[in-house]
């Protein structure tokens, strides 16, 4: 069983409250953005400079100089503001972001997250990832719990080349959800996918945690 | 009309370019890109350029064409992907890319410009970003020491320019251009349209003129866009 | 209407101050300044403050107030002079005024917002201002070391602000006022008029609402000038 | 004999160039803006925020949103543009104003400058000085050459506390003109002032420095 890709985001989408401003990375988290909870009121910030970012334009609408930082025509809303990259990332960098929710290769027991390269592969770049996680408040990621071969991305230690030292708050995988606690390294199950069990979550984590569900 | 003002956009780079130099380009992917002076640029056949930008272009676009032509030796950027050639010659060691968070290489390029030649991080703390670099402790949280950047050449797309240099940016294709703009021993910058000085709101000119050396209105715009993503318009939105 | 839009300045401090508290103002000597978020400072009588601004107001003006109030311990500025008070507590030693160079100043806060620990800068090396200071060499030249600066309460004055707390600034009343709204735990801004969301430019939004906590539409603006210079009508200009 | 204020000022105007961006501080620098020359451009910066400042208002057309670095009223001019404290130093810091006109107390012959405190004295503060005179290109101090007990004010080495350290290009006193080295640390003497005599000015002076007149 285990989770979909919709439930995936859904479940991230727990973490938005009210007047949250939030940064949302490619893939997964991107499904976020339609799942704002009626009657809530969340800012999407989009770290190519943009606060307030709206839904993708009408065919024929495209406009070259609006994108997101996926690249994507988008639109803007009456609250939209414009700023420049470097205004961006202080925002980001400066703590003003209330969550930031992005995907991940492999996430550790210590918040440890690994998304940017793989040894011996093309190195496209890192883009904003390690300034969101540097800087925003509360780092949330999403993820596959195996790879294709069925080995565990929740690891004891990242062996990838690292984004971001002790920076994940919270784990959501397609088999369930951890809590990390950053100061002490730990990482806690908080919650079971539908049809998961215990016993097929840890035979399936590299990591150690400890189980404290909800 | 001001002396700032050129004819088009190979006489705006006349006499700036040379081999070895340093050059920064706006752009947050082909958005926001100073097109018509990379083309320039290209044909100005300048070599063992070093570039700094968030990108390098994507295939058959943007700085992509001064690539093609062999011009770039070493590149600094956040992004890379979509960009077949590049990924060719830095596989095979030909170009040398040095990766730097987004925002770090955001606030780089500013504190270049601003005077300020070094400043501390959080970003990348840990991280291959940080090897080689000084690392510290501030408050009981590690930081890293990252440096000021400067060009011997900015390339800057803005919207608008008045003949003194003021600017003014357009939605997201403002990006990295402000800051490229003071960080350049000289900048120049491509507009859509020059308009009379007096035409814009003093509170509302991102860029001072202080900082331009050069205009000039783009002969051509393609504004290529790399990811056409649209909803249908029956939806309700 | 927003959740952050107050109906008056001590509502718009209300459950915010509190003695030794940290507080940042904007303005630039009685330019820009939170007029009416300051006298609600004063009227909140929290005691033994570190005021940050360019200023200390001037005599019987702005931040002046509090400190008649016998509510500062410590001053951060560039400039204090025309303020009478401040001068004989300052030469009694009953405050302590930590002197910043306007520039420095001006990016320790900026720096402070922007998650930015420390930066160098070649202002003040050599003088006192560098006394105990961190001093190093980047590319044979001499810096120092200076550290961003955050409060635990910001007052802003701003032109206009929508109900999201997109603000505006007009003319030199913008001065330090953007900085100051990034590095506040909390920010609270004064405006002399509330228009509607979508009513600005989104390219010209000088602070995004992003910022802001709570917004005010200030009753009264005094905008005392302190040196009124005028040229008679006869002269051609 | 020697300079007024306003040769002093006019020597000073000879400084500027065509499509030069200027700081003038307070006193004497501020009449330069009364003597650029015929169809020359040179636009004024004040550091609290504006580029292109305008002359003096019409009485009744003060605007207190709209004040100098002096805190005078002032207006705009069509090419105008403001910006926030951080910008405003960003430019001056990062050296992209050609040239600044200001006061001091005390010059040294290495260029160091004296014009912000006076120990024993009530302080007021340096504002924008030190970051003027360490950022800018080219700086100009404009100041009478011996003080009221007729002490020279042009020193071997400063006694008053630093505004910045090897930082003065020119000097302009009532008495001559000084171009500095600060390379090498050294003065020269470039001109006399009206009716000065080389004697006068050497005896008037505590600095050791070259004659190179022109």
């Amino acid at each position: 069983m285990a989770w979909t890709r919709d439930d995936m985001a859904a479940r991230a989408a727990k973490e938005l409250r009210d007047g949250f401003y939030v940064n949302l990375g490619i893939g997964i988290p991107t499904l976020v953005a339609n799942m704002i909870p009626e009657g809530m009121t969340v800012t999407l910030q989009s770290e190519n400079g943009m606060l307030g970012m709206g839904p993708f334009p009408f065919e024929g609408e495209e406009d070259a100089d609006l994108i997101n930082a996926g690249k994507q025509t988008i639109t803007d809303l009456p609250q939209t503001s414009y700023f420049s990259s470097a205004d961006s990332f202080g925002m980001i960098r400066g703590g003003h972001i209330n969550l930031s929710i992005l995907g991940g290769m492999e996430v550790a027991e210590n918040g440890d997250l690994a998304n940017w390269m793989v040894p011996g592969k093309m190195v496209k770049g890192m883009g904003g990832a390690m300034d969101l996680v540097a800087g925003v408040k509360r780092v949330v990621v999403v993820m596959d719990h195996c790879d294709r071969s069925g080995a565990s991305k929740v690891k004891k230690a990242c062996s990838l080349p690292l984004t971001g030292k002790g920076v994940v708050d919270l784990l959501i995988t397609d088999l369930g959800v951890f809590e990390i606690d950053k100061q002490a390294g730990r990482a806690a199950l908080i919650e079971l996918a539908r049809g998961v069990t215990l016993d097929e979550i840890t035979a399936k984590t590299e990591a150690s945690f400890s189980v404290a569900l909800r | 009309m001001s002396h700032k003002v050129f004819k088009d956009a190979a006489a705006a780079l006349e006499g700036l370019t040379f081999d070895g130099m340093t050059v920064m380009s706006g752009g947050f992917g082909l958005c926001g890109i100073p097109e018509n002076l990379i083309r320039a640029l290209r044909d100005s056949n300048a070599r063992e350029l070093t570039v700094i930008g968030n990108n390098v272009g994507c295939d058959h676009h943007g700085m992509w064409l001064v690539l093609a032509n062999n011009q770039i030796k070493k590149v600094l950027a956040s992004y890379v992907g979509e960009n077949k050639i590049l990924e060719q010659r830095f596989m095979s060691g030909e170009i040398e890319i040095e990766f730097n968070p987004q925002g770090t290489l955001a606030e780089r390029i500013r504190a270049g410009g601003a005077g300020i030649p070094a400043f501390y991080t959080r970003t990348g703390y840990g991280t291959k970003v940080a090897e080689g670099k000084e690392t510290r402790q501030f408050n009981g949280e590690w930081y890293v020491m990252e440096t000021g950047l400067v060009a011997d050449l900015s390339l800057v797309k803005a919207w608008k320019a008045d003949a003194e240099g003021n600017l003014v940016y357009r939605k997201t294709a403002r990006n990295f251009n402000p800051m490229i703009a003071t960080a350049g021993k000289v900048t120049v910058v491509e507009v859509e349209e020059i308009v009379p000085v007096g035409s814009f709101d003093p509170d509302q000119i991102h860029t001072p003129g202080i900082f331009v050396d050069r205009i000039v209105v783009g002969a051509h715009f393609d504004k290529h866009i790399e990811r056409r993503t649209t909803r249908p318009r029956t939806e309700n939105a």
